[in-house]
């Protein structure tokens, strides 16, 4: 019951010069369309078998409820600073006194983030120690020729194993890092009271552009690296182990129902044109075996679904926040493309910015401890 | 918003020429062939790496977090860097408990979990 | 306007049409459609002067005996010296049928037709033999007569009439069709949902009835639905949280009655798995942490001097995704194939095919709860770091406020780990990932881990607000201000570090790292020492004041006396050689319903009638808070005390049944349990009944309550300041008679709001202006 | 599968019914169990004796009627922060004692962790038997067994049932065998010699399950893919017959996974 006091719609902008509270329907909306896709893609696939088509067309109706949910969402918020309306309310209590509650909450997030990759990196350590190494089980000569040991397969052995296999993840790196500085500096201009309003909007949208831009590249480099793989000019295959492409771990086999995958010991063509070197070590006790002629050697199936889950579901929960960050990022461009940042409500791009720099950090842990080692 | 420069520049773009060196060495430990030296100090060439890794992993978190995220340098720093060290013990004690344990027969508790063993 | 009601219209047509959709039946099988519409080979409609009979069927039938029966019509066709001949089919639910000759055919057991030769009788002689078990038997008779031809030979075609016959008939003992127990749960469900629809929409009606027409209506309930202030929110909270504790309250009992008798067979074991499942999961999920949100949403802003939380949309969020989260959670109810994992969802049996379709959805309803309460721990901790009012340093919190800070920073760290686990599982049952695939090397444990990183934080998450509660109303109700504020709150924070480390005594017959439980075993013991202070200083606030009865003072009593039970029984499990005897039995049971119902509920029920005139501003009524007191304390200690001693003879959590028996080796419980449980049954009805006086209370109130003052109980903190109830967008009377934003005064010494020796060293080491600039790498 | 009509339980439950059966309702507490559980309630009644007694003092000395003009002690006023009402020497009274108490509380469970976790080389039941070599266990005044050496047998959990394994045990030693119940259907026995004790190896097919050996006091979960042990001591005291129960949840059938545990001379 409307008490005749200011109602800004629920669907519409909002009006920012009266603070918070306002009605919202994004927040029902939301909810509801993420059950709708929680419940159709439960009821669409079960242990990765897909159920048919009839849920299939609903998970689209969830994606596309959490859509329209978020463009409410956007253009109540659309407004914000753009005509010099600014609600950016400031703490009371010590010891946060006087800084934005928007990045005491921003900080709050990034702390309960922590924990989910915390998580993540507990199951890794947890399988990755507990689970034989399949380097190790494969060099001690203990396993048969066709039939599958389980055994932990760090997507490391594979994406080490050349420099073309690891430039996607390299390069991601390097983007990432890139993205972190120009987000920043997207910051600083947005800040800066002494430049022109033009050349501040051009400076803040280009550099929140090239961040977009970084993000984007990232993910395509990992359709690459995991389904798409890459194809090398010809001069280039000898340094690839003679492969006329990077294949993508897909390609390799490398998948999370992957239970006879084929272990590879990546110097088997090594081996093969130099026989009297094996690069196998001599201490090693499949070497000995091999040298009795007691073992075939070479292929080695093994059954690598927890390693590959495990890589896929940390760096894919790490992709899926840098796909949020490409949402973010998309509204925050066409924001500043209309001149949207000032240094009024610039803090705005600061706090994403900490969000971004966390999915970096992230990252620096990621990498060597997922791709490299 | 930084008010501090480093060796006299601009601290957004040294510490940007910093990562990025960084990063650099990073692949390059990668792809560098150090066999011989994990074979003079006893060990493999992948923990070599690592130990590269995860020393170089620590200067480039400092950087993004201090300088990138503000926890160096700002009005507020330190009692943001205090929140985001909060979750530290909370993490620790994942680490410990989930990462680093494995189950394990009741029959194989250690000795010094053992009444006796302390004369007790 | 129009348009509206057209919407309102379709609504109701899809949902009456949705309703409806279920009810198509079909019988069980047999040959396709005969036993029901007839021989299709003959006429379409049947006919009244065909008479078809059986005989020699008993009026009620004695287990597997074989009867003889004799399948008969009359009449048919008429036409001058024709004999009316035709043929049969019978068809049986139960039992099986045979033939005597070579006049009638098996189809199979349940159906029986005649053949060529029997084509052209009036009567057939068959047999029946009954069923081994007690059922209803249908049968159903198709008989067809023809006009055949007066010799007898050959038969006619001409002139075909049929006409069907059903009969039921009893087993032994007359018995009433057995009700599914998910259809009582589903009608319960729907018939409470709908009473409590009523109920607000009348209470509403009641406070405004002019402006009750379809026209203020709408925006009304949009306002509802898309609000962001922390008062409608909190509203809403807690008629969720109350409307799932009812649906929680229910399985309970439905529970209950099947563990009345020994070998009872009211619920299957199937049923009873997927009751238990979601009675813990609606407790804990739906109930307790809606309600303490309710509490958290309409008292922390308020209790702090704050105009509204810190981030009202996306409180907003952390609701809505509360009821949405229940749907899913209890889609695999509704078609009879709930989560049967139990609350804790163990690993593998969570990621089996044996674990049923329900439990997908489980974990994705789990999954937005856990999105929900991450958002609620943001929100919370912001709004608490951020928005006391001048004056209020961390040590001048009210400790509601503190308990709830506490709780948030426990919940919020450790729920991240939860949902992990629970995307895990749910990519395990839905994309086919191998975190738990045994023969991929997968660990149960780990998931164990995860949920008690988890589990333990969290059921302190419960119980911790209702310390919080229990504090405000002991010390207002004695007249005196909290015995030891500081080591309270050291005490909670106390509690708050040790839930994250002593998580693995919920495994200690696990097959857990043997180390661990080592460990664990001693901190476990720790946790006694921070709540006794708690206890402690909660009984000294008495002293010396001057208590006052009031029905949340009685509460709070009784919270201190079954409290203290449930913790010194909770002593009990880090003693090894116990615990192995006591884990997964009914002391267990015993213990935790002691802490989160005598705990935690009653806590919530305090806090309902200290808080309720403040949040509604009307009182109310004491006599029927006492009754409610009186009857629903009585009969749960009467519930739970005896459980005690049912774990300590063996009787086992999670079994749908159990046997009595006085020989040792025969089953595993005295002959006394029967009694004990059929005791704990009834007081379990009287304890689930005797809260509706708090319902009906509460309607009494809202209808026609006294009006409440502004400080009804004597408190000191902010939330008496405002009126009751508080204006729609928080304010406060100041002291110079206008409304703001108010000020903490402190009668003690003044304690200056200094930063600590950590936080000044953090300053130095992080922050560089011109006074300091000491730091090596900045100039200026 | 017939289930149990709850007419027809009298019938058949209350078989054996007799005077010199009623004492056997608690022999599910083994000794160790009955002495901790003793000293347990012990502390607890003191515990419980002194809180309560404190709680029924003052809620009915310190009390008053509502609306009484009483003294306001500590100067309570809305919008002031009250008056700390406190005593540094009684909180770090409740600090401590509860704390002695735990201590005293965590020495005395810690004896008994040997009789549920001893080390399976050398702790108390010694090492694995040779062929033909006896337990000779002997139960001490605490309840706890001590023995010469012991069998290893094996233990396997499947929905829903129990399959045990005498490994190379001989007959006398180790007998399994199944047996009908009038409650649980068929059930597998195992039967164990008084005197001897076993190691138990246990393992699953399919999800986590707990055998309960009820007498004994003791459970543990099997677990898929993994080893887990389980200490049997078999005292001479030890009841005839008793009942093995599933403890961890693990199904549809989890609660009539049982097993009936039988010690023989």
């Amino acid at each position: 019951m409307s008490d005749g006091e200011h109602h800004p719609s629920a669907w519409g902008p909002h009006d920012w010069s009266h603070g918070a509270p306002h009605n919202s329907w994004s927040p029902f909306i939301l909810s509801m369309g993420v059950a709708i896709f929680l419940f159709s893609l439960g009821a669409a696939y079960e242990w990765g078998e897909f159920q048919g088509w009839g849920s299939l067309p609903l998970i689209f109706v969830g994606l596309g409820v959490i859509s329209f949910s978020l463009l409410v969402w956007w253009r109540q918020d659309m407004s914000f600073g753009m005509h010099g309306e600014v609600f950016e309310p400031k703490s009371t209590g010590t010891p946060f006194q006087n800084i934005d509650i928007r990045k005491v909450a921003m900080w709050m997030f990034l702390m309960s983030e922590m924990m989910v990759f915390t998580s993540l990196f507990s199951t890794y350590m947890r399988y990755r120690l507990g689970i034989p190494n399949c380097k190790t089980v494969f060099h001690s000569g203990e396993w048969v020729e066709g039939t599958a040991v389980t055994c932990f397969e760090p997507a490391g052995h594979l994406i080490a194993s050349s420099w073309f296999h690891i430039a996607p993840g390299a390069i991601n790196t390097f983007a990432l890092i890139i993205s972190s500085f120009t987000i920043v500096q997207a910051l600083r201009y947005a800040k800066k009271k002494d430049i022109d309003e033009d050349v501040r909007r051009r400076k803040v949208t280009r550099y929140l552009g090239t961040t977009w831009f970084l993000a984007i590249l990232f993910l395509t480099l990992k359709m690459i690296e995991w389904f798409l793989g890459f194809p090398l000019p010809e001069f280039l295959h000898e340094f690839n182990h003679g492969d006329s492409e990077i294949k993508s771990l897909y390609a390799e086999g490398y998948l999370i129902n992957a239970d006879s995958y084929e272990h590879k010991a990546f110097d088997t063509d090594y081996i093969e044109k130099h026989p009297e070197d094996y690069s196998i070590p001599e201490e090693s006790a499949l070497y000995a075996m091999m040298e009795a002629g007691t073992h075939p050697g070479g292929k080695m199936m093994a059954n690598i679904q927890v390693s590959a889950t495990t890589f896929y579901v940390t760096t894919g929960t790490h992709g899926a926040h840098v796909l949020g960050g490409i949402i973010g990022l998309t509204y925050m461009t066409l924001k500043a493309a209309k001149g949207g940042y000032t240094p009024d409500n610039a803090v705005s791009i600061e706090y994403f910015g900490l969000y971004w720099h966390f999915v970096d950090l992230v990252w620096v842990l990621v990498f060597p401890f997922f791709y490299l080692y | 918003m930084a008010h501090y420069k480093i060796l006299g520049q601009d601290p957004y773009w040294m510490n940007f020429y910093g990562l990025m060196i960084l990063t650099l060495i990073e692949v390059l430990a990668v792809g560098a062939d150090l066999d011989s030296f994990a074979e003079s100090v006893g060990t493999e060439e992948k923990v070599i790496t690592l130990w590269i890794l995860t020393i170089i992993a620590i200067p480039k978190f400092i950087m993004i977090a201090a300088i990138f995220m503000h926890l160096y340098g700002d009005e507020d720093s330190g009692i943001l860097t205090m929140t985001a060290l909060f979750p530290a013990f909370f993490i620790i004690i994942m680490v410990l408990f989930v990462g680093l344990t494995h189950p394990d027969a009741a029959s194989s508790l250690p000795a010094w979990c053992r009444p006796g063993t302390y004369g007790l | 306007m129009r348009s509206r009601t057209k919407g309102a219209i379709a609504v109701l047509l899809v949902i009456s049409a949705m309703l409806a959709l279920p009810s198509a039946q079909s019988l069980p099988a047999g040959i396709s459609g005969v036993q029901q519409s007839g021989c299709n080979c003959h006429g379409a409609v049947p006919s009244d002067s065909v008479v078809a009979s059986i005989d020699g069927l008993p009026e009620s039938y004695n287990y597997s005996e074989t009867y003889n029966i004799t399948v008969s019509f009359q009449g048919g066709p008429s036409q001058e010296g024709n004999v009316n001949q035709g043929g049969f089919h019978l068809w049986a639910s139960q039992g099986s049928l045979g033939v005597n000759d070579a006049t009638a055919q098996l189809y199979n057991e349940n159906e029986v037709g005649h053949t060529e030769a029997g084509n052209d009788q009036v009567a057939w002689t068959l047999t029946w033999t009954a069923p081994a078990t007690d059922t209803n038997v249908d049968f159903i008779l198709h008989v067809n007569s023809v006009n055949g031809n007066a010799d007898g030979a050959g038969g006619g075609t001409s002139g075909d009439m049929w006409n069907k016959l059903t009969i039921t008939l009893g087993g032994p003992v007359e018995v009433l069709e057995a009700a599914d127990p998910f259809v009582v749960l589903g009608v319960l469900i729907i018939v409470s949902a709908t009473l409590l629809a009523f109920t607000l929409v009348f209470v509403f009606y009641r406070k405004d009835p002019e402006a009750f027409d379809w026209d203020n209506f709408a925006p009304w309930l949009a306002d509802w639905l898309t609000s962001t202030d922390h008062k409608k929110i909190g509203t809403l909270y807690f008629i969720a949280g109350l409307f799932f504790l009812g649906v929680g309250g229910i399985m309970a009992m439905i529970i209950r009655i099947q563990l009345s008798v020994p070998g009872n067979d009211f619920l299957t074991q199937e049923q009873y798995n997927q009751f238990f499942t979601l009675h813990g999961t609606t407790m804990i999920f739906l109930a307790a942490m809606p309600m303490i949100n309710g509490f958290a949403n309409w008292m922390i802003p308020l209790q702090l001097g704050a105009a509204d939380l810190a981030l009202p949309r996306i409180n907003a969020m952390s609701f809505w995704l509360q009821p949405f989260a229940a749907l899913l959670i209890f889609t695999g109810v509704f078609s009879g194939h709930g989560a049967d994992t139990g609350w804790t969802g163990y690993a593998p049996y969570v990621v089996s095919e044996g674990a049923h379709y329900g439990t997908t959805m489980w974990a994705a309803g789990q999954i937005m709860l856990v999105a929900s309460s991450t958002l609620t721990g943001i929100n919370f901790l912001t709004t608490m770091a951020v928005m006391r009012a001048p004056g209020m340093g961390w040590m001048q919190m009210p400790l509601f406020s503190w308990s709830v800070l506490i709780a948030n920073v426990m919940l919020f760290l450790s729920i991240p780990a939860f949902g992990v686990g629970l995307i895990q599982v749910y990519l395990d049952r839905v994309i086919g990932t191998a975190f738990y695939d045994i023969a991929a090397g997968g660990d149960p444990l780990l998931w164990s881990h995860l949920f008690w990183y988890f589990g333990h934080p969290e059921v302190y998450v419960v119980i911790v607000p209702s310390f919080g509660i229990i504090s405000e109303v002991i010390a207002t109700s004695s007249r005196r201000s909290v015995f030891g504020y500081r080591s309270m709150v050291y005490a909670l924070a106390g509690i708050g570090v040790v839930a994250f480390i002593v998580y693995g005594h919920h495994m200690f017959t696990s097959g857990m790292s043997p180390t661990l439980r080592f460990v664990t075993m001693l901190t476990t013991m720790l946790v006694a020492v921070p709540t006794g202070i708690k206890i402690f200083n909660w009984l000294m606030t008495m002293h010396g004041g001057s208590l006052v009865y009031r029905t949340h003072t009685l509460w709070a009593l009784g919270f201190l006396i079954t409290f203290t039970l449930g913790g010194i029984s909770g002593m009990f499990f880090p003693s090894i050689a116990m615990d192995t005897h006591l884990h997964e039995s009914y002391f267990v049971v015993a213990h935790f319903h002691y802490v989160l119902v005598g705990g935690t509920v009653f806590g919530f029920f305090a806090g309902i009638y200290y808080w309720w005139p403040k949040a509604t501003g009307k009182m109310l009524s004491e006599k029927l808070g006492v009754l409610h007191f009186l009857t629903a304390f009585v009969s749960y200690n009467a519930l739970f005390w005896p459980m005690h001693r049912l774990g300590v003879w063996g009787m086992t959590r999670r079994h749908h049944t159990y046997f009595v028996t006085t020989e040792e080796a025969l089953g595993s419980l005295p002959m006394e349990a029967a009694g004990w449980n059929m005791f704990i049954t009834v007081s379990g009805f009287i304890f689930f009944f005797s809260n509706f006086i708090m319902v009906f209370n509460m309607i009494v109130s809202s209808v026609r309550g006294e009006d409440a003052p502004d400080d009804p109980w004597g408190g000191w903190s902010f939330e008496w300041m405002t009126s009751s109830p508080p204006p729609n967008h928080t304010l406060y009377k100041l002291n110079d008679g206008s409304w703001g934003l108010p000020t903490l005064e402190d009668a003690n010494e003044h304690i200056a709001n200094e930063p600590g020796w950590l936080s000044s060293w953090f300053q130095r080491l992080m922050v560089t202006d011109q006074e300091t600039g000491e730091t090596g790498e900045a100039s200026h | 599968m017939s289930r149990p009509v709850a007419e027809d339980l009298p019938a058949t439950l209350m078989r054996g019914v007799s005077p010199e059966h009623t004492e056997t309702t608690m022999s599910v507490m083994t000794p160790i169990f009955a002495g901790l559980w003793e000293h347990y309630i012990f502390w607890s009644l003191i515990v419980g004796g002194f809180a309560f007694g404190w709680l029924f003092h003052h809620s009915f000395w310190f009390t008053s009627k509502d609306g009484e003009k009483l003294p306001n002690v500590d100067e309570i006023k809305i919008g002031v922060f009250p008056k700390h009402n406190d005593d540094m020497r009684l909180e770090v009274a409740w600090t401590v004692l509860p704390f002695l108490l735990i201590v005293w509380l965590t020495y005395y469970s810690w004896g008994p962790l040997d009789a549920m976790w001893t080390s399976a080389d050398g702790g108390i039941h010694g090492y694995e038997c040779e062929e033909g070599q006896s337990s000779n266990n002997s139960i001490d005044s605490s309840g706890i067994i001590s023995s010469d050496c012991y069998h290893v047998i094996e233990i396997t959990g499947q929905q829903w049932f129990w399959s045990f394994d005498c490994l190379e045990l001989g007959t006398s030693i180790c007998d399994t065998g199944t047996e009908t119940m009038e409650v649980y259907g068929s059930v597998p026995v195992l039967s164990l010699k008084k005197g001897e004790t076993y190691l138990a190896t246990m393992t699953s097919i399919d999800v986590t399950h707990a055998p309960w050996f009820q007498h004994l006091g003791t459970k543990e979960d099997t677990l898929p893919g993994q080893q887990t042990t389980l200490w049997l001591p078999i005292s001479e005291s030890m009841s005839e017959e008793s009942m093995v129960l599933c403890a961890e949840y693990c199904g549809d059938a989890h609660s009539v996974m049982a097993a009936k545990l039988i010690a023989h001379n």
